[in-house]
């Protein structure tokens, strides 16, 4: 066995698992992408809804693994009603976390702390980042004006 | 429309007995593991298989005694280590039912008899505007060299569907199957669905309009007994290490007046005739597909596991595999939320079983049942086209050998309706 | 012309001494072997090496404990093996001076690592009247594949000819590599010759042409400390079973960015990063090269014989054969009839000591020392071009590792007076 | 060790390496025959003055081992003098002598018995056959008006 069970699959985890937030469809949109991982077979479809410069609502549709969905319900959780830059912050935080890096978590996000348990299953983090990877990537071909993203985590396989 | 296969049941006096199975798990030394307090149940054997002592000390031993490169050796261990390596491919030529020893050429695996052909035979003989016939269940390796070759030569990959529960779906194989069809590249058994496809009759049919038939037996070979003359294939490809033997070896049945023909593949030592500077021969059948000091060690060692599994015998080894198969889709069909992918009856197909939970991705099953020390394999298994027919984006996937109980089996499931509690389903 | 390499020799105090060496000795189970009465002398290195019981022990250690399918694995065997298997990545990238191991691809030996070269980089990038120029000292592995490749191609093969005395021509060199070059193949040793070629400054003068350089280092990686970056080459090829570790590995180093601008070789499972019935993707380096399922184990164990080699220290490995090989090359000079091919200077030269006897063909010679519990090798050596430069039909070769003695020499010497009086000349 | 030395390296043979017969050149030559076993190197050149339907003369000059050597010069002292039926009749029997076939030499060429030996070391049979192989293909091509043959023993490696 690899790591406890535990470790990986926390209550917080499970929760959002369970009862993916950000599952209601937007009637507009600001941009949106879409992130696969297709060694899994996860899909993801992101749609974010801007204003004055704040994420005022996103989706995001999850086919996966419970990782997947949970990271991605939290990414929806956390990033609504931040300011982008924050909102941008955050997810490159996640991702430093997620791939070892010491990285500082805001004290009112301890709640993406239970995504490090992810790190013991060093096959799944690919997972976990999906989300982040897919938002931040839909976020910066908006700023710069291209059209819609397309992400993988599985860079390193 | 489908076909099906006609099996006569082994009468059960000549049936693996389960005290015999202990015996048979006895001799691999993997199983006595005990990880984390769980013995080790290992259920991932379309991926690998495990080694039996015989094989493994089979290796030690001719590093230990007989170690030298072969052929052109004028010394006594040189002498040993080829005839050794020549004696494991006479005995692979009546293991695939009596073929010439020239006929079998030694590879790393499948994946690399299949490339070899398309490299060779595909590169000579495929044209812009033939046709190649594959089926929407095949692996990655017999799929992706056909789909790269079409389009270097402007050919036509065709498929031929398969019905919603696995079989191959032939309503209109005469319309697949052509007179401009240049190469039939089919799985004799799936490594998801199980399905064991009807190669005989299609090669039958690839034949008549002159088209030339490759067998994907990877998944066949190590659970059925396979004659490649009856099949009338005019290729088999084969890994060593989902039958009991080492990595990094396999074997590609060629047909000799094909295999003549055909350039060679790994060009180097071993496998030519004669050298200049502007100009080289080949060696004679089968060296000269085998350029390179080849794996020796383990191509001696897989005459082992020939040998263990012939002394098993192969029927029984299916009869046991069928029974065994059909315990676990019963037990497994119980299940609230569980799918199973592929053929029911057991007569149809192998002991791989894909399933799928409504609720749960693959890796969240095979993550958990790691846990318990089951070993089971999810994902898309290297058949992501199949895995869109089937509209999953993924499955678990239990596979079974000789050696599996059903005790296994019972582990496996009690585990799977762990998992739904843990996961609060 | 010769270029001469310049060797600081070790001080005496860190050579290895007659106790080390026995000590080495006693880790090979090989050399304890009697034949008919004789002690095994093994003096066949060149072909295949012989393995220290921590590789022979990491095989079976590694199927009794670990073995699984890697890669994908969400199981504990899987993920541990897909460790290990990766954990000696690192060590070969760490063992070629620090490459990154993302340009290390396992292939079955130096013969595949080459046709990987000649299938992907060369069907790629050479053209019609370019030129690829070798040596006249070239193994058929990296020969054959540029022989074919420029026939296909109809490209221009130019060779750099060899001094009487065995060292590479460099007078016409500006000739022969020049801003139509597109590729140096070039062995860092000659497994006939045992002369070490200048990769070095020969690389740097093809680069200037803006040529791409492969060396084949099958003979040279099991002797020297080898920096392919100090090399400056861009591909590098050797063999596991040439440097204490099992049969059927084998390392292409590439450098990045040509590896990634290059197609895949086998196709099938691993490489991919998705498929399409109509489209595939590749996976990322180093797995695009890796098709299939590879040589698990045996990649496993050859980390085992990377480590043994370091805890010996190339340097002292090289000081020992430096040593041995004076030694050989001296004993053999005395005696009548025995002329030696190749350097005379061991600091130019490895241990692989081709000789002929003015009135025996290699043969006989073998065939005579295998009487006598003594294997060498004797033929083309898979280097036919090579005897035809040389005039010798053939030559016999015996060749030393770090676990050779002057024990090993002194009874190859006597018997070799013995054969001259045997054959009553 | 494959098999005591001296099986192979019988006293006759030893007598024809040192001292191989047919090694005087013929003036003129009704027939000749290369033979070559590339991998051994091996080279082999046959040529033949026939009379009357018998060999008159025969000349052989073999760059090869002791065992090549020897058994060329076995076939050059064999067949001299022999009709050239009986001359294919005997390369017959040797061939499948050497292959291992029940064969039955004729009792005045016992001599020839003592290539039986190089049985036991199965590498070296193709070195014994070389120069039979290439006299039985010239005398073929002879016989059928083709012109000077070439040959190898090495088919089946
Ligand atoms: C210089 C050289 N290159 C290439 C090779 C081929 O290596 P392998 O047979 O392991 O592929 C050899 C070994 O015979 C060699 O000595
Ligand atoms: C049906 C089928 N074909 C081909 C392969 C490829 O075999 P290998 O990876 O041993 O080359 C596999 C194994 O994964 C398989 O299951």
């Amino acid at each position: 066995m690899s790591a406890p069970l535990d470790d990986m699959y926390r209550d917080i985890i499970m929760d959002h698992f369970r009862s993916p937030r950000g599952r209601k469809q937007l009637p507009v949109v600001d941009f949106s992408s879409n992130g696969r991982n297709p060694s899994c077979g996860d899909e993801l479809k992101l749609q974010v809804k801007l204003e004055d410069g704040i994420v005022k609502d996103i989706y995001i549709d999850c086919q996966g693994c419970a990782i997947s969905i949970a990271s991605g319900s939290m990414l929806a959780e956390t990033v609504k009603g931040k300011s982008i830059a924050e909102a941008k912050r955050i997810a490159e935080v996640v991702k430093q976390m997620l791939k070892g890096e010491n990285a500082e978590l805001p004290n009112d996000l301890e709640d993406l702390d239970s995504l490090q348990g992810v790190r013991k299953f060093p096959v799944r983090i690919k997972c976990a980042l999906l989300a982040w990877v897919t938002f931040m990537e839909g976020l910066e071909d908006y700023e710069h004006g291209h059209g819609e993203g397309n992400v993988t985590t599985e860079e390193d396989k | 429309m489908e076909q099906k296969i006609q099996n006569e049941p082994l009468p059960l006096r000549s049936r693996l007995t389960p005290i015999e199975i202990e015996r048979i798990r006895a001799d691999f030394p993997i199983l006595e593991q005990v990880i984390d307090g769980n013995r080790l149940i290992y259920l991932d054997n379309a991926a690998t298989t495990q080694k039996p002592r015989v094989v493994i000390n089979a290796i030690s031993d001719y590093y230990r005694k007989y170690n030298a490169n072969i052929h052109r050796g004028l010394h006594y261990l040189s002498e040993r280590a080829t005839e050794m390596y020549e004696h494991t491919r006479e005995h692979a030529a009546r293991f695939l039912g009596g073929v010439d020893p020239s006929e079998v050429i030694f590879t790393r695996g499948t994946t690399e008899a299949i490339n070899l052909v398309a490299y060779t035979w595909g590169e000579q003989n495929i044209r812009e505007g033939d046709e190649i016939v594959i089926t929407e269940m095949e692996h990655h390796a017999n799929l992706v060299p056909w789909v790269q070759l079409a389009k270097r030569k402007h050919a036509v990959l065709k498929r031929i569907p398969i019905t919603p529960d696995g079989y191959l779906d032939l309503t209109n194989i005469n319309e697949i199957i052509t007179p401009r069809t240049k190469l039939l590249a089919i799985s004799h058994m799936s490594n998801v669905l199980g399905t064991i496809n009807h190669v005989a009759d299609l090669a039958a049919k690839a034949h008549e309009h002159g088209a030339v038939v490759l067998a994907d037996g990877a998944q066949a070979a190590p659970h059925l007994a396979v004659d490649v003359k009856a099949l009338g294939v005019d290729f088999y490809a084969l890994s060593s290490h989902k039958m009991l033997g080492p990595t990094g070896v396999g074997i590609l049945y060629g047909r000799r007046d094909l295999l003549q023909e055909m350039p060679p593949f790994n060009l180097g030592g071993e496998m030519i005739r004669e050298v200049r500077f502007d100009n080289v021969t080949w060696a004679d059948l089968p060296y000269k597909f085998e350029g390179g000091t080849p794996n020796i060690a383990d191509v001696v060692a897989f005459d082992a596991a020939l040998h263990y599994l012939e002394e098993i015998g192969m029927d029984r080894l299916r009869q046991h595999e069928m029974d065994l198969t059909r315990y676990t889709i019963e037990q497994l069909s119980a299940i609230p939320g569980i799918e199973i992918q592929g053929p029911k009856e057991v007569e149809q197909r192998g002991g791989a079983i894909s399933f799928t939970d409504a609720d749960l991705h693959p890796h969240d099953i095979s993550t958990y049942l790691d846990a318990k020390g089951i070993a089971i394999r999810a994902g898309h298994h290297c058949a992501q086209p199949l895995m869109r027919v089937l509209g999953k984006i993924a499955t678990a996937r239990a596979s079974i050998y000789v050696y599996n109980n059903e005790a296994d089996i019972n582990a496996l499931i009690k585990a799977l309706r762990g998992m739904r509690r843990y996961f609060g389903l």
